[in-house]
């Protein structure tokens, strides 16, 4: 498909959702950032799982533990292609990134990192790429070191560089920010990084919808996503980690499915990806993500991109035509995703009063409140776009909203 | 002096002629809002402060005639409207009157909807507020 | 509903996968110990959610995300008053039996046991109640200590009362053994703990579909369970934790939803329940699950307990007229799971032989391998009943083993 | 001698008669397992022991003119069966014949089946076995 016969139209109609009403208004969900709706065979494949060949996977030995396996199993295999990963092994199913996260800060850190080494992230990081290393930087005395943003929402390089010192061990960074839409330089810090021997990982929970990930080219150690951020359900994510890292990290959590043997003297461990997925997993979620893989891919990422800059471009311009908007964040590499404050109307109403025309959007720190602090902020309103939202909503948005102003 | 269940019922009343109209409901709330008395700048001060998740309320009283009188302000229009009603319902009663008063008029709006759960520091803590302060004002 | 007027057709009929032939022949389900099959109405919910009203929950005000946050919490409300915990902050997601474990093991140990203390588990442990225990053990040097389990499957309490010392901090222990089918005596050995100011940890997975649960009656400071093995959807689970237990433990995980605010120099978290509830959860399968808690609560746990004892009796009776079966786990205390031998026939056989007649049963360590090593074995077959369950499936399934056998 | 791919072809027509039929394969898989030649108690020892998941494999062979020959047994009855198929396409073979073959009867006779993703230590680590053996053996 190019982006010529590419039809918004024929994708919106994928998803239930946007046929609602809300408030008596046709739903506008400009809320992606938080979590993208579900397109009908995603939701079709969970319930296929559970009216069909519901059952716990890799143990059993009937037909349904069988299928539910093959299923299973298969989600990984398309991620592992979706991201280009070397192996399968390299990917780890968790809830999502948070998780994800938690895993490689607990797991990582017990082998790698000693008292008075150091870890660097940003000032515009998501909570969840800031306490994880705040409780184990305070557990194990290790120094948290964060990267200066500037004004514009881009990262400030030559601050980077200066922070990196001999004892610098690991990098955590957002590909793409949540809160300014910024995409991050990660290639070249990533570079920088392989340079001085820190090992690095990508939170790459808003940008893996939106952009061809390949983490051999970018050559990171970790790379963390959610599912429910790309058109897959709630309560999967995924770990990416270098085969060779990975197998040297000692399990997160224990239980059924990560052992090799069990035993009251000795313990062993089963091999990857097996040994960081303690338990039941998600098995129906998981299933379901690899149909939302399915949907991004038979689009393609690449007309995904070229859209989405589009209507980016579209709503940048019909937004900065708006008397009494600030926008927060106008890095040069940025996707669809506006924060902006507006004179006189807190976002805390405007967030309500937008919904009552039908339009769904975020409001408050999003998660980053250091962010915020810094710019002096105590919240936005946030606007995020995905591949089935219409240069018309955005006319609707910037129409309700000059009412409001006005 | 009306008590406060017979004021919650008139809040009932009002509400019912909105229709369940989301966007009559904010514009009610907000106007609701702007009536409210100006708030004495000196009154902004932490003490008064009940800072929910996305909005900041202030809330100030004085006793006149064993009664309490309580006057309010928050940095958004909608949640001041919300206070307004709260300080209808638990103006101008008496401590004990205030402390017994089983709130029914949100769930009976809808205005529940504003009461999102991790939210509900937002209408929730600002009822504490008012029963705290009842309560330290008990004979 | 009285058990006169019971019908499991009726049950049945609201499980669309039980209407599935499986190589031919109509699905005999008797894997319900791995995880049970999911009543359509849990299906609809879920479909439901994704279809009309997905949304990022709790900080969302637009009103997709309120409906979602609400529904999300109701979920919170009927599994408080599932269990009778006191409060519904009492009351933590998680993905499963075996991450509820790994939180307890890991937020407890931190604060509440030291170098040399000791923690008791039984012989009869699910992997998930070994593993995380002996890594945490490991870690902080403290000593785990097992119950010996009589050749009945039961559990010797003398021995429990003996190994009880004053390092004795921490008891953990499974309900009902997912291999042997053992009730333990719960109650007892709680209150025996609690003479002796050790904490108490009960594994509910096998249980909480079976029997009322009562946590403020058991007096356990921690209870967990697991929805897939309850007729909900796979990836949500419980932390059940007394609240000034709870108040006092460090996070598990950070990230969004856990915090009240992030800063730099000082985070603070946020309160019960969302203290342990870090980044985006499992929202669609958490509101699937009150649906299969409305199926419980439906039928009555009662009416339950009381078919299902009928049809374990039932079972139990036909097994014990095969010859060349050996039944392991005996307790006088069962529910219907049932662990067995043929002789001359492999379990793993015996699995493939029955699956192609369309029953499906669970061969293996069933995640106990410890057990196993006790009585000599590699492993089992096991036939594990649930509510759907019929005598007349009994009955086919003995009439196809005896075939085998003979 | 037939080479490894023809033996593989013949294997999956002789499968294609029974139909897919689950319990024909499997009652076949049996009798196969049961038709393989005696396997020596001596050399049932670790050394030749393939752990699986729930089955155990005991692999032994020897050389004559250069070509490998290949005696098995299981604690299963299915599993010996997987086994011996495996044993008639590798048996009589030079190593390098041996090394170079690629199994693919396993996924067109539909076995794999048998081969659920952390039980692949069945069937794989069986074809492993094999060809690890051949490697030592090669010129
Ligand atoms: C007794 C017991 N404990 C713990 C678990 C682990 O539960 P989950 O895999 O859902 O985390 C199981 C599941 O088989 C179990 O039977
Ligand atoms: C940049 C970023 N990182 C991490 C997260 C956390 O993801 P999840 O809540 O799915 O764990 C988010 C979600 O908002 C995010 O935007």
């Amino acid at each position: 498909m190019s982006i010529k016969s590419f039809n918004p139209n024929r994708i919106r109609n994928k998803f239930p959702i946007l046929n609602k009403k809300i408030n008596n208004n046709q739903l506008v969900y400009f809320d992606n950032a938080a979590t993208t709706q579900k397109p009908i065979q995603v939701i079709e494949s969970i319930n296929k799982y559970y009216s069909e060949y519901n059952a716990n996977i890799h143990r059993g030995i009937h037909t349904l533990a069988e299928k539910a396996t093959q299923e299973y199993e298969k989600t990984r295999k398309t991620v592992s292609k979706f991201i280009n990963s070397r192996s399968e092994k390299e990917v780890i199913f968790t809830r999502g990134t948070t998780e994800g996260i938690n895993l490689i800060a607990s797991s990582f850190v017990k082998n790698f990192i000693k008292k008075g080494d150091e870890i660097i992230i940003s000032e515009m990081e998501h909570h969840s790429n800031i306490v994880p290393w705040q409780m184990i930087c305070e557990e194990n005395e290790i120094i948290l070191k964060t990267i200066n943003v500037f004004e514009n929402g881009e990262i400030d390089l030559d601050n980077f560089k200066e922070l990196i010192s001999n004892k610098t061990k690991f990098l955590s960074i957002v590909h793409t920010s949540n809160t300014l839409g910024t995409v991050n330089p990660i290639k070249e810090m990533i570079e920088i990084c392989k340079k001085n021997n820190i090992i690095t990982m990508i939170d790459g929970a808003q940008a893996s919808a939106h952009s061809k990930i390949d983490v051999q080219d970018l050559n990171c150690d970790f790379f963390v996503l959610s599912a429910h951020k790309m058109y897959g359900p709630t309560g999967v994510g995924i770990v990416y980690g270098k085969e060779e890292i990975l197998e040297k990290m000692p399990p997160y959590m224990g239980g059924g499915e990560m052992i090799k043997d069990v035993n009251f003297k000795k313990t062993t461990y089963n091999e990857l990806p097996y040994k960081f997925e303690a338990g039941t997993p998600n098995i129906g979620d998981v299933i379901g993500f690899n149909e939302a893989l399915s949907f991004i891919n038979n689009i393609g990422l690449d007309n995904i991109s070229l859209y989405e800059k589009e209507l980016k471009n579209y709503a940048s311009n019909s937004f900065n035509e708006i008397e009494g908007i600030n926008i927060i964040g106008n890095s040069k590499n940025k996707i669809g995703i506006f924060s902006f404050t507006v004179d006189k109307i807190h976002y805390y109403d405007l967030g309500l009063l937008l919904d009552s025309k039908g339009i769904a959007i975020r409001t408050g720190h999003h998660c980053t409140q250091p962010l915020m602090d810094k710019f002096n902020l105590e919240g936005t309103a946030r606007v995020s776009l995905a591949i089935y939202n219409t240069k018309n909503e955005i006319d609707y948005f910037v129409e309700k909203l000059k009412q409001l102003i006005n | 002096m009306k008590s406060t269940n017979s004021i919650q019922k008139d809040i009932i009343s009002n509400f019912q002629t909105l229709d369940d109209d989301f966007e009559m409901i904010l514009n009610y709330l907000i106007e609701l809002g702007e009536k409210l008395d100006e708030f004495d700048v000196e009154e902004k001060k932490d003490d008064n402060l009940i800072k929910g998740c996305q909005s900041k309320v202030w809330l100030s009283y004085k006793i006149i005639d064993n009664k309490l009188f309580f006057s309010g302000d928050s940095n958004t229009s909608i949640t001041k409207g919300l206070l307004s009603l709260l300080i209808k319902v638990f103006s101008n009663q008496t401590a004990e009157e205030i402390i017994k008063t089983k709130l029914f008029f949100i769930n009976e709006t809808g205005l529940c909807r504003f009461i999102g759960t991790q939210r509900s520091n937002g209408l929730e803590s600002m009822e504490n507020k008012f029963k705290i302060i009842a309560l330290s004002n008990k004979k």
